[in-house]
């Protein structure tokens, strides 16, 4: 009797759970790394048991869109870059940014001090290595502010679609590649060039930075109380998540080592990543910064003959989901 | 090169052997084979399959080389002999190749031989008559019946004027209507060139009605068991097969056949 | 709903057509044309009707009519990729792959123990997904058409060696002693005899080449390229959820393709009309 | 047996030519270096240096083969994460990921040869099938299917379906195709004579077919798997290749590839060239045991 009583019990038990945590699907921008660390380091230290969700993070690569992803349902919420998240909503896909954890850019350009280029003005004539796949959008807005074509030739530069790697600078193929402060970066540095043999051109400081690393979901879906109320818990959890890896950035990179399925990412490059990160969404509670958004949309609007959006967005972003999660 | 005091010689075998390397270890094909064959005569090799009738007329094409014995062919060694063109070689089947013409094909081996354009038409001309396939030339093989074919095999191989003419069973794949004519025109071909012709068959009818000689061979080894010279005249109507002349030779080369057997 | 089932009903009809056609008239070489053509017909319009019915939306599946418009819009983009990507990537990948396989084949030709030794390590390595080398081959031969066109020369390689050596391989035992005969010389040989003889099986390899070719040209540009080219577009236009162009591509590769492999055979059947495999259907 | 000596020595060719071609292609990084430290190097120093790069254009072969020890057997059994500690393997051997993309492979193999024999069957039997498929089956290989991976994977993920079939059906896609066109050819083997003679028995089609048709198409069903099993191999590795941080050898490549691993994509290469010679070579035998059963031996 008794024995019958606790498998009961436990039978109870399990159901309970399994009907308690709402389930939440994250589809990453890019492959398992310290980029993502507040939302593994959640994962790992229960932060979103602790709000009852269970969470799926999805990992990105190459040719994966975020925004297909979701618009297809095989997300509820997606990170991606301001740009293409407003592009796709100038194509019909209602985007909307729930939260902004990275506060600033970590998107430049490096170039060789040996190819002579000391200023943005120097890029004319010389190859740019740029990455697409929606990621090109800061690149031709910045272009475009300085007067620059990107069809080659004397007057302009010309571009190359950079793969995944800096292997196009090592390879001196471009004069100038697209990294980002966290990554690319010390890919350079550790293939063994110096610093002092690099010059860098930072979105932030050359006034194009647009907003990168943020939540979207589908527009439609805020209407729906139930999963306002999952989200709300989802960015409380994960801003956490972000505040604990800023913290402890050594046990949060060892966190994302231990997600990474590939084994490919090394120990060294994930924490001294997770430090840049750090950097990155230091000065955000996670809120939209409604004057970064507004910059992000002047940068995009400059485009010159092409620009990216022509339209201003209305009800692009939104404080429902912070204001409810952070307060 | 050629020998003019003793010029009727045209191939001369002395004791010659032949052992091929097999799976299953060497194997005697020919053993102690010593024949002499004149100018102009038509010579019938005739025997069961694996007596070396075959392996003997390509060791005189220079396709396969003899371990022992000595070969001549025009007083010279088998392959002098093939490069200086001494024989046209006629195949079991007919070997054209489907994607030349019947006149293509003709001349196929006048081109390897380096004869001008001009002479190359003249002669596939002269030969596809011969065989009677004028106004064939532009059709392909594989368009022709396979006694046509085998006519255009032999025009190929007259038609750089080798001396000698080694054909190996030509007519065995086709049916006894069309041998009967082949064997005719084949007869009629040789009175008007006087060539000197191998011919290797295992029809005994057909070896009596178109040599001059017959040579007798036996397997395991390979070895000849007896050489008739016919009797019959040049001149051989195809009712030449139901006289009594012909019978009795027919009847002493199925008697050498009986006595190779003997050995098993 | 009605696009559902109006589409469904078209595609019973048709194929109730095509059989018809297929039983009557086989013989008629326009309905030869025809059958296909009104399969394909079918395809697109199920394709059109489902998407429409169920209200996928074209961020994920564009229906064909959105696609023709894309087409019809975007002919100079599609031209200036297809010359990027088909003209100097597959095509001078194609040439310089084939001739190269030939060549070497007949190399190898002469030396047995060259081919016992090349043609298990030629297997091995045409085993290799050779798409893994593409981002290698971007690294040495540089962003533009160069390193495309080396990738598919890498990818067509094999398949026509292999075919080739085969060819070679098929003369009988006549038609050699036959040469030997004549005393051909060994050129004589090898441009008379054994070189016709193997283009049945050249061909063979060569026609599967050119699906290898288009498709390595295009997904090497996916590690690195200039500003076009088709792999560049298509991945460029997903990244913008631009997905009729997309797909507009993806119909320009499926036609040039079939175009590239129409032409091939067309080839195929002048030099190889003698073959019984060709005589059958004049 | 007598193969050996020839492919050893083939092989052997193949290790100098690469040692030579890693040397030539990663000079000038080494030079490049020297330029940029000031230094001038010697012609000794630069081989040296060129067969040590961490990452180099072209990796020496005893680097590749370094890689391939680490990343399985010191991986697995010295690893922290390896079998021997852990009891599963470790993500960071070539043996994990190797088994990834083998099970993705055979389930498209298998779905493949599954559509490729019945499509045939079909052709085979319809006429009107026949003329009105085979050209497109022939057009369905020119799209590039690289090209459009992402895109199933996205398509079919927002269906729910995830995990090894979208790979699995990327590899059907590429290994259906040989397996049509082999037994197209297969079923159409028997002759004239060999048909009739059923036809004056008054068999059915079905038992034509069983009987007849598919006896003598087995040859030509092990001709077109062997080419089937390494297509559906380069299937599941494409179909990986964009899934960035997955699992499977293409996943492996990519990252590779993302991170200028040169060595670790070259030895992800060998790995899934193995995996496919391994592949063909168990078909071949499976091939050579069947056809022995049936008297057919090749």
């Amino acid at each position: 009797m008794k024995r019958l009583m606790t498998s009961v019990f436990a039978l109870t038990a399990m159901a309970g759970s399994a009907y308690a945590a709402d389930s939440v699907t994250l589809q990453l921008k890019w492959v398992t790394q310290a980029q993502f660390a507040g939302y593994y380091v959640a994962l790992e230290k229960g932060f979103y048991d602790e709000e009852n969700l269970d969470v799926t993070i999805l990992a990105g690569g190459p040719d994966i869109a975020p925004t297909q992803v979701i618009a297809g349902g095989g997300a509820d919420v997606v990170i991606d870059w301001m740009p293409p998240a407003l592009a796709a909503r100038e194509k019909g896909l209602p985007l909307v940014n729930i939260a902004q954890p990275f506060k600033s850019s970590g998107m430049m350009l490096t170039c060789l001090a040996e190819t002579g280029i000391k200023t943005p003005a120097d890029f004319k004539g010389h190859t740019l290595g740029v990455w697409f796949f929606g990621n090109e959008f800061p690149f031709l807005s910045w272009m475009s502010t300085l007067g620059l074509s990107t069809a080659g030739g004397a007057d302009g530069v010309t571009v190359l679609k950079q793969g995944f790697n800096v292997d196009p600078l090592l390879q001196k193929q471009a004069d100038c590649i697209s990294t980002m402060t966290y990554n690319e970066y010390w890919q350079v540095i550790d293939a063994g060039i110096a610093p002092d043999q690099l010059v860098t051109f930072k979105y932030e400081d050359q006034g194009v930075a647009t907003l990168e690393d943020g939540l979207y979901v589908l527009e439609a879906n805020l209407a729906d109380p139930a999963f306002v109320d999952r989200m709300v818990r989802f960015v409380r959890a994960s801003m956490k998540g972000w505040k604990y890896a800023e913290a402890n950035p050594d046990e949060a990179a060892m966190i994302v080592l231990d997600n990474d399925e590939t084994g490919a990412q090394t120990e060294g490059h994930q924490k001294r990543m997770m430090a840049e990160v750090a950097r990155l969404t230091a000065g955000s509670n996670g809120a939209l910064d409604e004057a970064d958004f507004n910059r992000t949309v002047a940068t995009l609007m400059a485009g010159g003959s092409d620009p990216v959006i022509t339209a201003l967005p209305v009800g692009a972003w939104t404080h429902a989901i912070t204001d409810l999660a952070l307060n | 090169m050629k020998d003019l005091s003793g010029a009727q010689t045209v191939i001369e075998a002395k004791g010659v052997g032949l052992v091929f390397e097999t799976g299953d270890g060497p194997l005697q094909a020919l053993k102690d084979i010593s024949l002499t064959i004149e100018r102009g005569e038509f010579v019938s090799f005739i025997g069961p399959s694996g007596c070396g009738k075959t392996t003997l007329l390509r060791a005189i094409a220079a396709l396969e080389y003899p371990n022992e014995g000595t070969l001549t062919v025009n007083g010279m060694p088998p392959d002098k002999a093939r490069q200086s063109r001494a024989y046209g070689y006629v195949f079991q089947a007919a070997g054209l190749y489907p994607w030349r013409t019947i006149a293509g094909n003709v001349q196929l081996p006048l081109e390897i031989m380096g004869f001008s354009r001009a002479e190359r038409a003249e002669r596939v001309a002269r030969v596809l008559k011969l065989v009677d396939l004028d106004g064939f030339g532009k059709k392909f093989p594989w368009q022709l019946s396979g006694g046509m074919q085998q006519r255009a095999s032999i025009a190929r191989a007259l038609a750089f004027d080798a001396d000698i003419l080694l054909m190996d069973e030509p007519f065995g794949a086709l049916d006894e209507i069309v041998r009967d004519r082949l064997n005719e025109e084949l007869l009629k071909l040789w009175a008007a060139t006087s060539k000197t012709i191998g011919f290797v068959t295992h029809s005994i009818p057909e070896a009596v009605y178109l040599s001059t000689k017959i040579v007798v061979m036996s397997p395991r080894p390979g070895r000849i068991t007896d050489v008739i010279e016919s009797t019959l005249p040049r001149e051989r109507p195809l009712d030449i097969r139901d006289s009594a002349e012909f019978l009795e030779i027919a009847h002493r080369v199925r008697e050498g056949l009986r006595a190779g057997h003997a050995y098993d | 709903m009605i696009w559902a089932w109006g589409s469904l009903a078209f595609w019973a009809l048709a194929t109730a057509l095509n059989v018809w056609l297929a039983r009557a008239h086989s013989r008629n070489r326009a309905v030869r044309l025809f059958i296909p053509a009104l399969f394909g017909a079918t395809l697109l319009l199920v394709w059109e009707g489902l998407v429409r019915s169920l209200g996928v939306s074209p961020v994920i599946l564009p229906p064909p009519s959105m696609i023709g418009v894309r087409i019809a819009e975007s002919l100079p983009i599609l031209w200036a990729d297809f010359s990027q990507t088909i003209l100097k990537g597959a095509l001078s990948g194609y040439l310089i792959g084939c001739g190269v396989a030939v060549a070497v084949a007949v190399l190898i030709d002469r030396s047995p123990f060259l081919q016992r030794g090349l043609l298990p390590v030629g297997n091995f390595v045409a085993a290799l997904p050779i798409v893994g080398i593409a981002p290698i081959l971007v690294m040495w031969f540089g962003f533009d058409w160069q390193s495309k066109a080396a990738v598919v020369v890498v990818m067509v390689f094999f398949p026509v060696l292999v075919n080739m050596v085969a060819g070679l391989k098929a003369t009988d035992a006549l038609q050699r002693d036959q040469m030997a005969t004549w005393s051909a010389s060994y050129w004589q040989g090898l441009f008379k005899l054994r070189m016709p003889a193997a283009m049945p099986f050249l061909f063979n390899g060569l026609k599967i080449a050119t699906t290898l070719a288009l498709i390595g040209a295009i997904v090497a540009e996916f590690f690195g390229s200039p500003t076009r080219g088709m792999g560049f577009r298509i991945s460029t236009a997903v990244g913008q959820l631009d997905l009729p162009l997309v797909w507009a591509e993806i119909a320009v590769a499926a036609f040039a393709g079939s175009a590239f492999y129409g032409l091939v055979a067309v080839i195929e059947k002048g030099v190889t009309f003698w073959h019984p495999s060709q005589r059958g259907r004049a | 047996m007598r193969s050996v000596l020839p492919i050893l020595t083939v092989v052997l060719a193949i290790i100098v030519l690469w040692y030579g071609a890693t040397v030539a292609l990663n000079a000038q990084w080494t030079r490049d270096q020297a330029a940029r430290a000031g230094v001038e190097v010697g012609f000794s120093e630069i081989v040296r240096d060129t067969l040590a790069q961490t990452r180099p254009k072209l990796p020496a072969p005893h680097q590749v083969a370094a890689e391939l020890y680490q990343s399985t057997w010191v991986e697995e059994v010295f690893g922290r994460r390896g079998i021997v500690a852990t009891g599963t393997l470790s993500n960071r051997s070539l043996i994990y990921h190797g088994w990834v993309t083998l099970s993705a492979t055979m389930l498209g193999f298998a779905f493949g040869t599954g559509l490729g024999i019945l499509l045939a069957i079909g052709i085979v039997h319809s006429r009107a099938m026949d003329m009105s498929f085979m050209p497109w089956a022939i057009a369905s290989q020119t799209v590039p299917i690289l090209a459009i991976a992402p895109m199933v994977i996205v398509v079919l993920a927002s269906i729910g379906i995830k995990g090894l079939i979208p790979k699995a059906i990327i590899a059907a896609y590429l290994s259906f195709f040989p397996v049509l066109v082999g037994m197209v050819k297969g079923f159409r083997a028997p002759d004239a004579m060999q048909l009739d003679l059923l036809r004056t028995y008054s068999a059915s089609r079905a038992r034509t077919f069983w009987q007849l048709r598919l006896p003598s198409s087995v040859p030509y069903l092990f001709a077109s798997l062997k080419v089937g099993i390494a297509a559906a191999l380069v299937g599941t590795i494409v179909g990986e290749l964009p899934a960035g941080a997955s699992a499977g050898l293409g996943a492996r490549l990519l990252s590779g590839s993302y991170y200028g691993q040169t060595i670790q994509i070259w030895a992800a290469l060998l790995a899934a060239a193995t995996l496919a010679a391994g592949l063909v070579v168990i078909v071949g035998a499976i091939e050579r045991v069947v056809l022995g059963r049936m008297g057919m031996r090749s």
